[in-house]
Order: structure tokens, then C-alpha cells, then sequence
């Protein structure tokens, strides 16, 4: 067995993906930043940073500080907007074989809506990947993504947009991230990701004030990755969608926690910057696991704790 | 492709209490490396603290391959820092960042230095020796013993006027106090630096320090070079914590990333808070 | 000023505490665990293991996992029952001068009413502090904290059945906190804590299956902080109740980080495990804090981070 | 109080790959431990592992206020216990927990040890040579590398027979086949251990081990005491999370804790899983 090399490839809601790793939204930049420590190309697919119609600045600083095993950011969404993406960061990936996963966020549904739809058009788009569940910005982000008949809304409007395949990204600041799960699938959603960042604050005891610019911020790394587990774990068992597990992903035996608990595929985030080569890490630790486990085809693996 | 070095050890030495200067392995960095870089380094070897560091490339040692670094223990990560020892392994990314840029060889070097801001700017005094060009350098600290590197730096063919805010050496103030000083006695008896002439000053230290640097050199209308000190997540200009307010953009006001488009910035670019 | 001592007294809901710290139900056992670490008295209070109407034996084994800074445990309520409480722990506490707080929790509103009323009929007890987000029971335990009205309906059983202090623990496992820390105030609540541990997960990828005999299990430790730091901070804008702030507590500086967001008192939980003296530590390091910052009155300190 | 020690690294020898001998100044500790007393160890110096580690008292000496551990690298915790070096300083707690009861001094003392099981059994087998007792000692490893101490147990008057799983030195199997054999032995040859003859073993090991070991001694109606290994939290009862299935109680089983109750228990009273 060991000689065999395991079948890697996965299938998120029509998203083919040579091996199961991929990046988490916001942490990886659009590509080119992390470029020089690793082959792009060995990744099953990439998630490039959130992107919104108009470009944003962001939030006022500090947009970050660290925290126990973890971060809190309050980046904000800065993106230079969808035209400037597409003209000006889109074309370095089409040089690159592997599906680019566009995460899209808005203020109404509209906006979304016309998002799907601007990026559809472009070329060397993969997927959607929908932002209902950002922490970090005033208007939509997460309202959407904590109440269910809202992240449906959303859900429907960006399919009705879109011959591409949509991801839904759910937030775990829900009293049942299951609940929210069962409405975006119904609602036409062919893949789900989760976690986004669990809401969280910091203060600077010297200052007597938050640290964060925007006093609230998003808690990401090792420290969420029980939360993450946890969700990948309820979700699977009640949505028959393929989900992209991420949430404090560092090495290859949390990834497996992941794929165990139900996922299909993996991001890192968080982790790239600790590590920039995290990802190949997480992809050869996955590979040798399954080879010393026998197992041919990583699918097997997928939501295998649930059967014991 | 570029390094993720896991550099060895070769010594660390505490050159005062808090202040260590590590020397580490790490030849491709070294090889690489240029004055106002940094190499971002994780200081322990647990999930907590998560983050590196990012500490400025204070000298090099190309034939031996030595990376040198300058640092003050300032918190967790760098109390961590110093525990290590020779053959003890760190793990650096670098260089990164976009650092001084070399004057001409004609120019007029002056070089104020706050603190640990001496770390960078020991690396660019070392380059611009090569080259034959001599800086008046501004070295302030807080008292004497925080003094580092006087005598090396003026063996390596510069000129030093210290600053204590103790007055326990040289110049009783800031550094910055010192700086506004010189420049105003040279605008006076028409002095070395001049509106015109080919001065430019670079400048690292604490924030508040190099905004007054700033405020002076506009006002003296001479042009310089800042090093500024942003909390930073990856260092490669990917997850866009490290922004800082420069000049441009649509509104006037940008924010550029310190870990790619800085550390080093043209200080009339730089948007003070 | 530093010649003076502040005045560390707080009133917690009616509960007069000589200083602002105390311990985390179900961290610090019954007392006589950690009493020859520390002298009891020097806590302002302390908060016991959650009781319940009929003995518990708890959840099957294994009840602990270590996660990135933090522990998840699944221990159930194992507890010998009120009575056996009543008459085996309470009287090794009657020798101490100190607000004795008891955790209750039920499967039904009427086992937490029953709960109130034994326990206001035995002496020796100074509070109660109803546990309606324990996410380690099936019945019961977080489903009272995750709905509004039930929590406030458990709120005002307990009210009517007791003349105690009645100080209700809130879940984070919520869309939002404040809303049932809202819906709690009117029902009558005297003090509010938080908070309990945030719902999570981890799996043996060796043994391919949950590492927790109950499956899931509760988050607590420093990498919850700022979690419970966001959730002060939140609820202390919107209800004027004392909040018992907890949640990854280690150091004073932590402790400070929730006062300053809006806590009366703090409790210090999974880092007695770590460090059995980290409530004198916690002690002594926000008396130091208060010193060096020339504040008189701790009470000064509540909230002053809202006002920046 | 119980003292919450910061003990001074003596030095840490590593006896063989993966296996550590750690010396640690704590004069408390050593003066009031029992063999099979456990102290609970702050490995790191970061939140990361946040959990202290349980240990056996392997050894102590009381006039050098001596603690010494015994361990093999398990994981992340002990891997960071490992890299202390003479001069660190190591939190512990205790000594804690309930240990083995020492043996009359008449009584046939039977020790069987598995692996790192001869961890807390060697302090066991040392304080029994004090009062002359000497002991037949079944020690089992995987290989001959890994039998470790027999030359020092045996220098103390006790009898070692060995077992390893590959054969490479004594008997070819477990330890706890080969204590099987034994007690058969003894049984249908008359010879040492008998039924009604005041024999008592004391075990420790992995728990497949541990079980069959009570299997063994149940039928050859020989009383025991194992010491289970749990995973642990606070170490000193209060949070319940070391909770070990025991005879007792109301319904003829109760969850007793290993950290308080135990480490070591009558191996009748285990209820194994
Ligand atoms: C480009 C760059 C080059 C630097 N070069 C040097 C150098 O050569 N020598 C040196 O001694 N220091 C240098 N620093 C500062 C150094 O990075 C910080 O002192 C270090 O990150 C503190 O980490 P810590 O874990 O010890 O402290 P922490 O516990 O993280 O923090 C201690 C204090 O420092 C503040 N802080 C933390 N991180 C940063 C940061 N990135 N920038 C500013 N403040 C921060 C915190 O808010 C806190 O007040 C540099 C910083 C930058 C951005
Ligand atoms: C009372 C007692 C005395 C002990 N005495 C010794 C001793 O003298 N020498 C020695 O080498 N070891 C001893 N152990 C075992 C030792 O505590 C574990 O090896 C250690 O906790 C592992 O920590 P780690 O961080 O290195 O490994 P981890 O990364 O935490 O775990 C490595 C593996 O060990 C398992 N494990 C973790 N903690 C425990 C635990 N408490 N009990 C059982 N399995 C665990 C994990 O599930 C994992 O499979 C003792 C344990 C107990 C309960
Ligand atoms: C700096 C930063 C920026 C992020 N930006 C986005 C974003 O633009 N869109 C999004 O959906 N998620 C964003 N996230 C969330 C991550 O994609 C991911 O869901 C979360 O960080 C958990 O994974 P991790 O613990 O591996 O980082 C961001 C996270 C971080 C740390
Ligand atoms: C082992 C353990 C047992 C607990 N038992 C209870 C309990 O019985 N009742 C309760 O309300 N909370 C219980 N908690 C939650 C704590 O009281 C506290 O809310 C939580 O752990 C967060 O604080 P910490 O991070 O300081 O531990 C328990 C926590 C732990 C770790
Ligand atoms: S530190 Fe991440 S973009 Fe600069
Ligand atoms: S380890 Fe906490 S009760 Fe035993």
C-alpha cells in the first residue's frame, strides 16, 4: 500500500481540486505575496481576499494583536474593489493551473448579487466564495450571515447571478451555525466553508482602551480551532454539502482533525503567517497520513470520526 | 524562491541589561541583505506567541554568513528571543521590506538614531563605509550606558555626536532636540547643511522622535528617509495589518504597507497620527 | 498616593466581596482542594462546583483535552447532589469568612426553583449563580442559556424561590449575548456572569474519532479570552447589571483587560490547574495595577474603557 | 501550605534516545514523598502547552533535597521538558496523590514494570531496601536498550528478571506473559508464591499491561496494587477530570480520581474498561 500514491482530488460543489488545501480568505493576499516561498500550482485551489464593488480603505489602526494562540483582526475588507481586481490581480493567477476561489462581500444583497455577476464574466474565476459572516465591517458582513432567512437571501440572489460555483462562508457566532447551514443549502448553495473569525476584543491595559482601531475584531488561529472542528463536525452530519474546513489550521494532523469531523477540502490561514510554507506542509503531512493509513482515495477519510 | 531560513545560532551576547545582539547563520539572507531590511523571525517554538517578530537586519557578514541582529527585550516574544543559544535553531523569513536607499557618493549623509533605532542604521553606516561615504551621525539614548556602537561607528570613518536624555553624555535633550539644533546653527552661520545642498537624513527610533525629525527636515527643506515600527502580521504584505498613512491615492491620504512598501519611507510621505 | 491602599471592596448584585476575584464554578472544587495552596479568605468569594437536585456521575471518560492555550472538558456535573452537598461540603466552608456563591443547574425550571429553595434554607451560602449554559448536559444546561425567554423564565423561578443573591451565567454560545442578558435584567437578575465555555471539539486522529468520551465539550483557557472580553464589553453597554467577568483569566493583567471592559469582579477558572495560586496572584497584581495607576476605588476601574 | 516549588535544574541526563533522567532541587518535595506519589510539571514557560504534566517521584534524595523524574518524550509537553538544562528552573506540585502502601516486612514483594512503568516502582524498590525487604523484580521493555536500572536494582538486593518483546535479552514476550508463566509456575510446582502466602504485587506499566496483570493476580488470588496512568488536569481534585472507574459506590461502580484516590489503587478495585 505504501507504495501507492493516494488520490488526492476533491470535488467542492463543482470545484475540482487536485488535493484538498487551499487558503483561507484575507491571509493569503491575491497571490503574488506569498508566490516566492512556494509552487502556487501545488495547491488545490486559492482563495484570494475579500472583495467588494467599491474599493475600500479599511479600518482605522491597529488592525491586529495577538492574543493567546490566536489573533483578533479588524482589517476591514481594504480591497482595491472588483474592476481593479479583475484588471489588475486576476491576470497574474491565470498563469497559475489551479481554480481561484473569489470571496465576495456587500452591504446589500444587490450588491452581491452584482458581484456574482461582474465576476462571472471575467476569466480565470473558479468559484465564489460568499463573505456573510466578516466580523469587521459596519453594514452587511455578518449580520447576514447570523440570521438564516438572510444568508438564504443572499445565498439565492448570488446563484441567480452566477454559473459559477458558490460557496457560502458561515460565521460561528450563531447560537446554531447548523440552522444557518440548512437554509443556505436549501437555498441553492453548492459548497459551505466555516469558520470565519469568532468575534473577539482585546484591551490595552496601559491605554485603558481597546487595542484595535475598530474595538471589535475577528479571533483567528490555533486558539478557534475546537470551535471550527466543532462546527465542520454539527454541520456535516445534518447539510449533505461539501465543506472547506479552516480555523487555526497549522499542521497536517489539524487539517486531518478537519477532513475526520467532515470536510472535504481545507484552508489555511492564520498560519501562512507563521509559516508561508504552511500549506505545502498541511499537503504533504495529509498525503503521508493517508499513505501510512492505507487509505487510497482521501474522500474515504472525510467525516470518518462520525462513524466510530 | 525566497528563504525560510531555519538559521542556526552561532552566539548571542547581552551588550546591556535588555539589549542583546544575536548572531545568527543564515548565508542567503546575508548574501541578500540591504540596510532598512528586516528579517521576521519566530521567537519561540510554541503556539504561543503565535506571531513572529520583525526585527531589523543590523549587520551582515557576507563571508561568513552571519546575520547580525540588534534588540531591546520589549515584551514576550523577545524575552523568548534571548533565551536562545549558540546551536540553538530561529526561524527567519527575509530579507524583507524595502530599505534606505544608498546616497551618492557626493552627498551629505546625516543620520539620526533614537534608541534601538541605531539597529538599521549601524547596517547602512557599515554599507556606506564601503563606499567611502562618512555620515554625521545623532546618536540619542537615554542615558550613557545606552549609548551602543560610538566608538565602532566612528572607527568605520564617521563622524558621532551623542545625545542623553540624562545628560549623562553629550547633548542633555533628545535626539531629536539635538538634530532641530544643528540644523537651525547651520541655517544660521551658513553651516554644512543648506537648503540646496545635497544633504539627505535618515532616520530610525521611537515614533515620536521621527515625527519631530520630520517637522524638522521640512522645514529645513531637506529630504530624508524614515524606518517606522508597525505591528505586523506576515511581513509579505498579505494580510494588510501593518498599514500606515502615506501620502497619494485619490483622498490624498493611502495606506501603504509597512512590511512591503516600507519599513523605510520618504519622510514626506509619511501621514502622522 | 502610593502610600494609600485601595479600597478593593465591590458589591456584586448584594454579594459584598472584600476584593473583586474569584473562582470559576467547577474549577476550584469545593475549597478544600486548593486550600493548602492558598488562604481561602483572601478570595473575595468563591464560586463551587455546579449542583444539581440528584447526585451525578458525570459524562463517560476521557473529560479533558488540551487544545492550543486552552482545555476542552466534557466533565457532565458530576456532583454528590444537593443534599450531600448541603451536608458534606458547605460545613468545610462555614469556618470561612467569605461569600460562599453555589452553581446550580437543572433539567427543568422547576429543578432550579427547588434548587434555590433548599439551598436559601441552608446556612453558609451567599449567592447563587444559575448555570443555564453548560454545554456538557444533554437536558437542560445551554438550551435554558441559548433562548431569551427561557432563560428568563428560569431567572424568575429561581427569583421567587429565593431571597438570595441570584447572579445568572450566560453562554457565548449565542447570536447574541446581550439579548439574553437583556431579556435575564428584566427578569429580575441581581448580577450577571460570564462566561461559561464556548461549545467545541477535538479528534484522535489516531484513533479516528472524538478524543472526548461525551464527544463535544466545552472551551475554556486563555484562548477564550477574548471572547469573554468582547462579551463584557457588550453586555456591560446595554445592561446595568454587575457582571462576573471570566473566561482565559492567568494573569491581573487579564483580569484588568475585563474590568476595564466592564466587569465588577472577576473569576478565575481553568488557570488554577495551571498555577494553584493564580487568584493571589490575580489579587495582588490588580492591587499593584490600582497603585501604580493612583485609583483609589476599583469600582473606578469598571467600564472606564467604554469611556475613551 | 503545599508548596507550589520552582525547582533549580540539577541536570538531565538522557539514559537512552527519547528517555530522560531530570535531577531538581526541591527539599519539600523530596523530604515528604512516598513511592508512588506523582509531582504535576509545568513543562514550558508559555500558555502553549497550558497543562502541567504528571510525573512519578522516581527517586529522591533527602539530604541533597533531591526530586528525580524518570520519563520518556511523549509528546509536545515532554519534548519541552527535555531541553531544561542545569540552571532552568521547572514548576512542580507536591508530591500529590495516594501511593503504594509499603509492605509488611515479612511479605513476598512481587514488582512488575513495564516500560516507563519502572519510573515510580524504583523509588517503590529503593525505600523497601531500606527496611531490607528485597523483591523479585519482573521487568519488561521492548528491547534489551530499554531495560533500564537492573543493575542498579539488583545492586540494592533485589532479583530482576527481565522480559522483552523482541527476545534480546531474558524472556521473549511481555512482562506480563512472563509473570503469568511465573505464578504458574509457582502454583503447580509448589514453589514460592502460594495462595495464603503474603504475597503482594505492585504494578506498573501500560494499561493492556496493568489489566492482564490484575487478570492474573485475581486468579492466583494474589492482592495488588497497580498505578493507573489518567489523563489529568488540576492534579489535585478538584476538577474531575481524571475520573477512573472503581468498585464502590451505590450502584457497584463509581468514578474515583486518579489524582487524589489514586495514582495507585488495590488492582481489585479497578474497573477496567
Ligand atoms: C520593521 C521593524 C523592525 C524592527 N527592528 C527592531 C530591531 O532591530 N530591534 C528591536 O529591538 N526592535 C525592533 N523592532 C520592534 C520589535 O519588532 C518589537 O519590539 C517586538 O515585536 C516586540 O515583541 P515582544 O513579543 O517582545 O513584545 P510584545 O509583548 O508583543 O509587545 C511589547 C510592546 O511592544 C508593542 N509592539 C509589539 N509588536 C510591535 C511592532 N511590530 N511594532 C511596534 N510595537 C510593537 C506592543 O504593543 C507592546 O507595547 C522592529 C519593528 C519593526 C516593525
Ligand atoms: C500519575 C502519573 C504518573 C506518570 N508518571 C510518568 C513517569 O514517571 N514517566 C513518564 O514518562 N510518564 C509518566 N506519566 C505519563 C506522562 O504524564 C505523559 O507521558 C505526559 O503527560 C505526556 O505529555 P506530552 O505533552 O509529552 O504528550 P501529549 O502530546 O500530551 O500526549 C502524547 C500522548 O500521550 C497521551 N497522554 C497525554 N497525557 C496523558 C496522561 N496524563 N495519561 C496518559 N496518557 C496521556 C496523549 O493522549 C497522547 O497520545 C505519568 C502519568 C500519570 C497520570
Ligand atoms: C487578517 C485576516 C483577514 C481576513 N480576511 C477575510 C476576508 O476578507 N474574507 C473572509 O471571508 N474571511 C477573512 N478572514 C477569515 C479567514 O479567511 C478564516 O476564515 C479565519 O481566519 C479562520 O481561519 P484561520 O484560523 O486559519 O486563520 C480573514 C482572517 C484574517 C486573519
Ligand atoms: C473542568 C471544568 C468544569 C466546569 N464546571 C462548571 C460548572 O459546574 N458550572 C459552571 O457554571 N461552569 C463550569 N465550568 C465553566 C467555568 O466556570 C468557566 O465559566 C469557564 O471555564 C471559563 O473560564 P476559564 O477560561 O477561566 O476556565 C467548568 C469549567 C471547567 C474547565
Ligand atoms: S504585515 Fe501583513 S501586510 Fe504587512
Ligand atoms: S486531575 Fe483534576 S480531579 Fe484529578
Amino acid at each position: 500500500m505504501s507504495g501507492v500514491k493516494p488520490n488526492l482530488s476533491v470535488n467542492v460543489g463543482g470545484i475540482l481540486m487536485k488535493n484538498p488545501v487551499t487558503t483561507a480568505s484575507g491571509t493569503f493576499g491575491f497571490g503574488p505575496e506569498y508566490s516566492p516561498y512556494l509552487d502556487l500550482n501545488r495547491l488545490g485551489a486559492i482563495v484570494v481576499k475579500g472583495i467588494t464593488l467599491l474599493p475600500r480603505t479599511g479600518n482605522p489602526t491597529p488592525r491586529l494583536a495577538e492574543t493567546p494562540a490566536g489573533i483578533l483582526n479588524s482589517i476591514g475588507l481594504q480591497n482595491p474593489g472588483v474592476e481593479r481586481f479583475i484588471s489588475e490581480a486576476l491576470p497574474f493567477l491565470a498563469d497559475y493551473d489551479l481554480p481561484v476561489i473569489v470571496n465576495i462581500a456587500g452591504d446589500t444583497v444587490d450588491d452581491y448579487a452584482l458581484l456574482a455577476e461582474k465576476l462571472s464574466r471575467a476569466s480565470g474565476v473558479g468559484g465564489l466564495e460568499v463573505n456573510i459572516s466578516c466580523p469587521n465591517v459596519k453594514k452587511g458582513g455578518m449580520q447576514f450571515g447570523s440570521d438564516p432567512a438572510m444568508a438564504a437571501e443572499v445565498t439565492r440572489a448570488v446563484k441567480a447571478s452566477t454559473g459559477l460555483p458558490v460557496i457560502v462562508k458561515l460565521s460561528p457566532n450563531v447560537t446554531s451555525i447548523v440552522a444557518v447551514a440548512e437554509k443556505v443549502a436549501e437555498a441553492g448553495a453548492d459548497a459551505l466553508s466555516m469558520i470565519n473569525t469568532v468575534l473577539g476584543m482585546a484591551i490595552d491595559i496601559k491605554k485603558k482602551r481597546p487595542v484595535l482601531g475598530n474595538l471589535l475584531g475577528g479571533l483567528s488561529g490555533p486558539a478557534v480551532k475546537p470551535v471550527a472542528v466543532r462546527a465542520v463536525w454539527q454541520v456535516y452530519r445534518e447539510v449533505k454539502l461539501p465543506i472547506i474546513g479552516m480555523g487555526g489550521i497549522t499542521t497536517a494532523e489539524d487539517a486531518i482533525e478537519f477532513i475526520l469531523a467532515g470536510a472535504t477540502a481545507v484552508a489555511v490561514g492564520t498560519a501562512n503567517f507563521v509559516n508561508p510554507r504552511a500549506t505545502m506542509d498541511v499537503l504533504e503531512g495529509i498525503e503521508n497520513y493517508l499513505c501510512e493509513n492505507g487509505i487510497e482515495n482521501i474522500d474515504e477519510l472525510t467525516g470518518l470520526a462520525q462513524k466510530s | 524562491m525566497s528563504p525560510v531560513a531555519d538559521a542556526k545560532v552561532i552566539k548571542q551576547n547581552m551588550i546591556a541589561p535588555g539589549h542583546f545582539r544575536l548572531y545568527l547563520f543564515a548565508p542567503e539572507i546575508a548574501e541578500a541583505a540591504r540596510p532598512g531590511q528586516f528579517v521576521h523571525v519566530r521567537c519561540g517554538h510554541t503556539l504561543d506567541p503565535l506571531l513572529r517578530r520583525p526585527v531589523s537586519i543590523h549587520a551582515v557578514d557576507r563571508e561568513k554568513g552571519e546575520v547580525i541582529l540588534f534588540y531591546r527585550v520589549a515584551g514576550r516574544g523577545t524575552a523568548l528571543l534571548s533565551k536562545n543559544n549558540s546551536g540553538d535553531t530561529i526561524s527567519l523569513l527575509g530579507p524583507l521590506g524595502h530599505g534606505f536607499s544608498m546616497p551618492q557618493s557626493h552627498a551629505r549623509v546625516l543620520v539620526v538614531a533614537g534608541g534601538i533605532g541605531i539597529a538599521p542604521l549601524y547596517f547602512f553606516l557599515q554599507e556606506i563605509a564601503v563606499s567611502e561615504i562618512s555620515a554625521d551621525v545623532f546618536l540619542g539614548a537615554a542615558t550613557q550606558k545606552q549609548l551602543f556602537f560610538m566608538n565602532e561607528i566612528k572607527e568605520s570613518g564617521h563622524r558621532v555626536v551623542p545625545s542623553t536624555d540624562d545628560g549623562s553624555t553629550g547633548y542633555h535633550g533628545t535626539v531629536a532636540d539635538l538634530f532641530e539644533e544643528y540644523v537651525r546653527k547651520s541655517d544660521n552661520q551658513n553651516g554644512p547643511v543648506r537648503r540646496g545642498d545635497d544633504a539627505k537624513v535618515y532616520g530610525c527610533g521611537p515614533s515620536g522622535m521621527l515625527k519631530r525629525l520630520t517637522d524638522i527636515i521640512a522645514a529645513a527643506g531637506i529630504p530624508g528617509e524614515v524606518s517606522l515600527e508597525e505591528r505586523m502580521g506576515c511581513g509579505v504584505g498579505a494580510c494588510l495589518s501593518c498599514a500606515c498613512k502615506a501620502r497619494g491615492g485619490k483622498n490624498g491620504v493611502q495606506y501603504r504597507r509597512a512590511c512591503v512598501d516600507g519599513p523605510v519611507f520618504p519622510a514626506g510621505e509619511v501621514v502622522w497620527e
